[in-house]
């Protein structure tokens, strides 16, 4: 457990240990539609890069109005914290991550970069092929720049490692479905969040350590209310923690750096890179692709059913605006079935006393531990 | 004003182009009593089926900031409760704000949308549009992709994502002929692409005359013809007519010097839409002897448009696609929609710039003259103002003065400081030396 | 020649007059919300009186300031950078840049060859109200001006450094855990230097030595140290600095 | 500076005419706001005592200060009361609180109490942070809404906005009626912009009660979004300090359409009085 704590704490000096290590090459993602089994097969390290805490002065003079989350991603190359990446690559999610590739480029044009055009009409009749055909050509890109080849065992062997991640992740998550859980919200999610800066290798070895630890832990019985998290990406576990010190649990958490990265895995076929298509384009839907056929309400619900929780909290990113813009309907789908949820912004950081109050307030709402008059 | 180094004049055009407008409004507001159906979005094809009429919230909600204030504000208010925040398009949240207050401006019931065919437009808030209605009431929506990729122009990403788009398109038309039961009339839309090809030489050149100097329309002119062929689909013979019209004035106007502004001796540009509350900026900015010779937004109909090795401003593409001239016969429905799609995947819209042409506003910069350049940095919505800080310092690089202002979105007077953006463009005039020339 | 300036502040309002290139008396006060026309002419007359002079002795007046329209008696408005870049080559010949933090707005310009401005950036709306939120810090921590501008060394504290009002909200948390008082004035400073210096990264970055740092928060050391090292400048800072806006109109009334 | 337009009055009460030392249980709520501590004292649920004053730097001393306000000269200790709970923004700080509550759940007793079951909604606006609550038929908390991270601190800007303007914080809002028709509101996205852009609308020729109006019409405009999110009822009653400020109350009852519910007490109160309540439940309870 302290292992990702740890990894994630120094997620910089852990990628730089790795390339020391390995003399392999370090490539920076953005958006988690990118297909990670390519990088993998090739041999190198992708790594998500996620925000951190850090006084910005510098992305203002080429941002505005951005997201705190892509602000910061951008802050950290402008002060050389991801000296060690190689190459970037965007899988077209959000614009605002999409501006924070192209402007580090801008300012490190050396870098290796590629961009993949993910349909934005996710269940659309040909986009599983307009995607495959991105992929090949993301191929073909990295094979250029690595200077060898990605043979099909190389892919066959990189979907393996992956797809065993998201079994173990699953299990975790699995374990938080009990009553007295051994794991707490905070732990599972510091567990997927190391996993996206880690060699999946070796986070497997950990990881299944790991779960036998668990299976002897005592069950907590004072977590008290279970909680949902929903909304918008996030790269700490502030959140979490604050829940678990007034006395509730996140469960289950519907957030693209959460769940939704492991949620499903990738069905072999012998045309991979299909297969790879079809994993990306049927992972739960991230706020800005739910746009024909609204899958994202079905899935928090079900989600929700899944776990018992009691309540939902819907934490947003200030400027965050493809899930500003799901708003509405998620709120529509609670109400009407009744499910109370507490809705808030938030920044980087997370103002202690006045989510605190939010938080405490949502909690006596939901299980009142005086029987008021 | 004293004495005027050049002769001003209103454009004689303009009295037909309102009519056109005003046309064009009656028919979306009795498409609902005329059993017409409504569509949220728009496209070249709607053109097809004799009794849709497609509509933007966009133009919608700019119209509503335009007119009211306060309805505007009340119905952002109402969108607010439902559930959206601050940093969503002013368009949407004024159009559906409205939607969910159950009225129009005049009080009239707001008319219900019937289906939705979103846009395609790079930005992200493009993509969610029409959920409002949608999730208001269930109807069916349309989603396609809108393809984009940065890096080096590629002729296979390019036919897969076009073969993508031909495929969607078509069945998009099939499963509204199926749905609504209306059947698609393969030769309107055919003549309709044939026209809107004929739209495009007469407004390049009238996006040429605006080298001129002094120049002989400003900004505000310019806004005032944009929609005429691109966001309102009226009658095609016409439309061409009026550009056509418009064209023949412009010349005269060069030929004579007649100017937007008469004492012009600064020139500048814009990047986006100004707020549609707050035109009144233009007009102080005359006072300067400064004249606003347009965007890339509102050049939007003469299509994409580069600097020529020659130092010549034209059209970018040729072969199809928006605001590309038409060089193939076009026969069935498909050939259309090809031709209306282009075989360029990219580049297609004036916002694809942003991110792969940054260097298209310094072009826009030279091939225009101008002394400096308005950016306006809007909080809400995405696609208004990715990029536009890294433009406005290649701009400075050039030498172009860049003034940047902050609001929430054309639409959005919330966070539109007017009397700041007074002072700052005092202080942008003065420390370039400029003073008023009279008041 | 005497001539004088007026700078209408959106807090404070400053009078100077100026007597063949010399100032001869400086005079300020609180602007005073809708009375600033009224205000105006009371720190005027106190001004005149103390430069012993008449209204008919001074031949021109030149207001500024976010309240310039306000001085019914100026003959002449001038926008603010322009009279602080005119002040500052005054004061400083050799000047590259000047920086103006003022209670609502932080401008920094550029200067060009002989009288003309390659550059002017003002803060994003976002980062307003810096020496407001100063002011307004002090008043909750009960200590004034000069105690907060006086603090030094290092602590642990440290507030968000998005904008104003989350760092106010910051600070009320951390005297809710009864950090010391000091700590919480030390991170405010800092928030403040991280704001400003992210202006200062705008455009143009200003020279290192010869950028001149005016307005009323240049008063206060602990900002101006802060920022010094944030941006490895060592700002130049002219004695009544927050009289400089007001001095660039008198100088411009001569012409 | 001369005057200190931002101060508002400091208060204290306490009643005379009850024996405490007869009460069978005495119990007090503390509210330590970010910007005013209230102290209210019950025996045996009646209104014995309270003080309302600005929180220092301090917290610890601020409560401390409170209770003895309230105490004046009854001779009441803090050890003679039975129960005590905190609550507010630095509920933490209540050192001799036996339980600390979040203010929701204290602001919507508090406010069933001072203005009757009539109350369906509670609208608290406080300095720094302004909430809604809806209730169930009875007083607990069905649904809340707290403002948006960047409409943090309206209370306190309008401090700010009282200095700049110099115009007593007392006054403002009555001035602010004192014109024909509401401008426009200004920027209502957060208080930096707020002040900014109300100090500018002088360039218009706007009068001071205009800019006022303006100014107080964005902040009730805030908070009527706000009110809106949790589909209120039309029996709305507003406390905090802000309550006090008509300016703001009346714009929001018109702009919703319905009146606010009145109460004797002073609407600041709430949270103290929610919590001394809440304190009397934990007593009786065990
Ligand atoms: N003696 C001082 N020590 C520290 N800070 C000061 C001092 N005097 C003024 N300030 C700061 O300067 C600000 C006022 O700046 P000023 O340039 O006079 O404002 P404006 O011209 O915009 O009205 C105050 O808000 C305060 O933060
Ligand atoms: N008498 C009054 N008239 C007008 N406004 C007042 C008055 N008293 C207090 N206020 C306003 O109320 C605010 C304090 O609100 P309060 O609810 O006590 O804050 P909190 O409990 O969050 O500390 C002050 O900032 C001020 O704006
Ligand atoms: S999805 Fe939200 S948080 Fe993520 S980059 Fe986009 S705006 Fe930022
Ligand atoms: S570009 Fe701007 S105006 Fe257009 S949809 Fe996007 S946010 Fe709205
Ligand atoms: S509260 Fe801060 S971040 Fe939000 S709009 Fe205001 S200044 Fe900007």
């Amino acid at each position: 457990m302290e292992r990702f704590h740890e990894i994630l704490q120094n997620r910089h000096e852990y990628a730089r240990a790795w390339k020391k290590k390995t003399g392999g090459k370090v490539i920076g993602y953005y958006e988690p539609y990118m297909p990670e089994e390519i990088v993998y097969a090739a041999g190198a390290l992708p790594v998500r890069l996620l925000s951190q805490h850090e006084p910005d002065d510098t992305t203002d003079r080429q941002m505005y109005g951005n997201c705190a989350c892509s602000r910061d991603i951008l802050n950290q190359f402008i002060k050389g914290r991801y000296d060690y990446i190689d190459g970037l690559i965007n899988a077209e999610g959000c614009q605002w991550m999409l501006n924070a590739f192209q402007t580090t480029l801008n300012n490190q044009p050396e870098l290796f970069n590629h961009y993949i055009f993910v349909p934005d009409y996710v269940d659309g009749k040909t986009s599983k092929d307009v995607m495959r055909s991105e992929l090949v050509v993301f191929k073909k890109a990295v094979e250029n720049w690595m200077g060898k080849p990605i043979n099909d065992s190389d892919l066959d062997r990189a979907i393996e490692v992956y797809n065993t991640n998201r079994r173990l992740m699953r299990q975790v998550y699995e374990l938080r479905r009990a009553d007295n859980p051994v794991v707490l919200g905070s732990e599972a999610m510091e567990m997927v969040l190391a996993s996206q800066v880690m060699d999946k290798t070796e986070m497997n070895k950990i990881l299944e350590d790991a779960i036998a630890k668990l299976a002897n832990r005592k069950p907590r019985t004072d977590t008290g209310v279970r909680l949902m998290l929903v909304g918008s990406p996030t790269s700490d576990v502030a959140l979490e923690e604050l829940v678990e010190s007034l006395g509730a649990n996140v469960v289950i958490d519907e957030v693209c750096t959460g769940s939704c990265y492991f949620w499903n895995e990738v069905i072999p076929q012998t045309n991979r890179l299909m297969a790879i298509s079809l994993r990306y384009l049927g992972r739960p839907h991230c706020a800005l692709k739910d746009n024909n056929w609204r899958r994202r309400p079905a899935h928090i619900h079900q989600l929700y059913e899944d776990y018992q929780a009691q309540g939902v909290i819907i934490a947003k990113q200030i400027y965050c605006h493809p899930h500003g813009t799901d708003n509405p309907l998620i709120w529509k789908i609670l109400r009407e079935r009744n499910i109370p949820f507490h809705y808030f912004e938030r920044d980087m950081t997370l103002p202690y006393e006045e989510t605190r109050l939010r938080l405490e307030a949502f909690i006596n709402m939901l299980k009142p531990m005086l029987v008021l008059k | 004003m004293s004495k005027q180094k050049w002769e001003t004049r209103p454009l004689e055009v303009w009295n037909k182009a309102k009519e056109m407008r005003a046309k064009w409004q009656k028919s979306i507001d009795t498409a609902s009593s005329e059993r017409v159906l409504l569509a949220q979005g728009n496209c070249q094809w709607s053109i097809g089926f004799p009794a849709l009429r497609v509509i933007e919230d966009n133009p919608v909600g700019a119209m509503m900031a335009n007119k009211s204030d306060e309805f505007a504000r009340v119905s952002r208010l109402a969108g607010e409760i439902i559930g959206w925040g601050r940093e969503i398009c002013g368009y949407q949240l004024n159009c559906w704000g409205a939607m969910y207050l159950g009225h129009q401006i005049d009080g009239s019931p707001f008319p219900l949308r019937d289906l939705v065919i979103p846009f395609s437009d790079p930005c992200d808030q493009h993509t969610k549009r029409g959920q409002a209605p949608m999730d208001y009431s269930p109807i069916p929506r349309f989603q396609e992709n809108y393809p984009l990729y940065t890096g080096p122009q590629d002729p296979n990403r390019d036919k897969t994502m076009i073969e993508d788009k031909v495929y969607t398109t078509l069945y998009i038309i099939a499963e509204i002929e199926r749905i609504f039961g209306q059947k698609f009339d393969d030769e309107r839309f055919v003549a309709s692409v044939k026209v809107s090809g004929g739209i495009t030489p007469y407004a390049q050149e009238v996006s040429r005359f605006m080298q001129h100097i002094p120049s002989p329309l400003s900004q505000k002119d310019l806004y005032s013809f944009y929609t005429l062929g691109g966001l309102t689909k009226g009658d095609p013979g016409e439309t061409v007519a009026i550009w056509k019209a418009l064209r023949d004035e412009v010349e005269w106007r060069v030929q004579n010097n007649i100017a937007a502004v008469g004492n012009e001796r600064f020139r500048w540009m814009e990047a986006h839409p100004p707020p549609w509350h707050f035109l009144k900026y233009y007009r102080y900015m005359e006072k300067y002897g400064a004249v606003c010779i347009g965007s890339q937004y509102s050049h939007m109909m003469a299509g994409p448009m580069e600097l020529k090795k020659d130092g010549t401003w034209g059209p970018r593409f040729s072969g199809g696609g928006f605001g590309r001239t038409i060089d193939r016969p076009i026969k069935t429905r498909e050939d259309a929609i090809r031709v209306m799609l282009g075989t360029e995947a990219r580049g297609h819209r004036f916002k694809d710039d942003e991110v792969i042409r940054p260097w298209a506003l310094d072009d826009f910069a030279k091939a225009y003259k101008a002394d400096g350049a308005i950016l306006p940095l809007w909080r809400c919505g995405v696609g208004c103002t990715v990029t536009r800080k890294e433009q406005g310092l290649r701009l400075s690089e050039m030498g172009v003065r860049v003034l940047h202002y902050e609001g929430s979105q054309p639409g959005d007077r919330t966070d539109l400081d007017e009397n700041r953006l007074f002072d700052q463009l005092d202080v942008w005039m003065e420390s370039q030396g400029l003073r008023k020339l009279e008041d | 020649m005497i001539t004088a300036g007026i700078d209408v502040g959106i807090e404070s309002l400053k009078a100077v007059i100026l007597k063949d290139g010399k100032v001869i008396a400086r005079e300020s006060g609180l602007s005073g919300g809708a009375n600033r026309g009224k205000t105006a002419e009371k720190i005027w007359n106190e001004t005149l009186t103390m430069a012993k002079l008449k209204p008919a002795d001074v031949s021109k007046v030149i207001a500024t300031g976010q309240g310039k329209q306000d001085v019914a008696f100026a003959s002449d408005r001038v926008t603010e950078p322009v009279a602080d870049a005119r002040a500052a080559r005054f004061l400083y010949p050799k000047a590259t840049s000047v920086v103006d933090i003022g209670a609502d707005q932080v401008r920094v310009v550029t200067l060009g060859k002989g009288d003309s401005i390659l550059e002017v950036v003002m803060n994003q709306k976002c980062a307003a109200g810096l020496g407001i939120l100063l002011k307004s810090i002090a008043r909750t921590l009960e200590m004034t001006l000069d105690e907060m501008s006086n603090i030094s060394g290092n602590g642990k504290a440290a507030v968000n450094d998005g904008c104003a009002v989350f760092a106010e909200m910051d600070v009320l948390g951390l005297l809710n855990r009864n950090i010391p008082r000091e700590d919480i004035a030390r991170a405010v400073n800092e928030m403040v230097a991280v704001r400003v210096n992210s202006i200062l990264n705008d455009k143009i970055k200003p020279a290192k030595t010869t950028t001149v740092l005016v307005g009323g928060v240049s008063n206060n050391r602990a900002v101006v140290a802060a920022l010094k090292k944030r941006s490895g400048i060592n700002f130049v800072i002219p004695e009544h600095a927050e009289y400089a806006g007001a001095l660039g109109a008198a100088l411009m009334a001569a012409g | 500076m001369a005057q200190h337009y931002w101060q508002w009055p400091e208060s204290s009460w306490t009643a005379t005419d009850i024996d405490w030392k007869k009460a069978k249980t005495v119990t007090a709520g503390v509210d330590i706001g970010s910007n005013s501590t209230q102290a209210a004292i019950l025996c045996d649920g009646n209104f014995f005592g309270y003080a309302s004053l600005r929180t220092g730097p301090d917290y610890r001393s601020s409560a401390q200060t409170a209770m003895e306000k309230a105490f004046g000269k009854s001779g009441m200790k803090i050890k003679d009361i039975k129960y005590i709970v905190g609550t507010g923004w630095g509920s933490q700080n209540v050192t001799f609180a036996e339980k600390t509550i979040e203010e929701i759940t204290c602001h919507a007793k508090g406010a069933r109490f001072m203005f009757g079951p009539k109350v369906k909604t509670v609208v608290d606006l406080g300095a720094q942070t302004t909430k809604a609550i809806r209730l169930y038929g009875w007083d607990r908390v069905r649904d809340f809404q707290m403002n948006d991270k960047c409409a943090d601190g309206m209370g306190r800007s309008i401090e700010v906005m009282a200095d700049l303007m110099q115009v007593s914080i007392q006054e403002m809002g009555e001035k602010s009626l004192q014109i024909e028709k509401d401008p426009e509101p200004v920027s209502t996205t957060c208080y930096a912009f707020a002040n900014t852009e109300a100090m500018g609308l002088f360039r218009e020729g706007y009068t001071e009660n205009q800019v006022l109006a303006a100014y107080l019409f964005t902040i009730a405009w805030r908070i009527h979004g706000m009110i809106g999110r949790v589909q209120p009822e039309k029996e709305i009653a507003f406390t905090g300090g802000l309550a006090k400020n008509p300016g703001i109350v009346k714009r929001l009852e018109k702009a919703m359409g319905m009146t606010a519910l009145t109460s004797k007490y002073d609407p600041q109160l709430a949270g103290a009085i929610g919590a001394a309540l809440i304190a009397q439940e934990m007593f009786e309870k065990g």
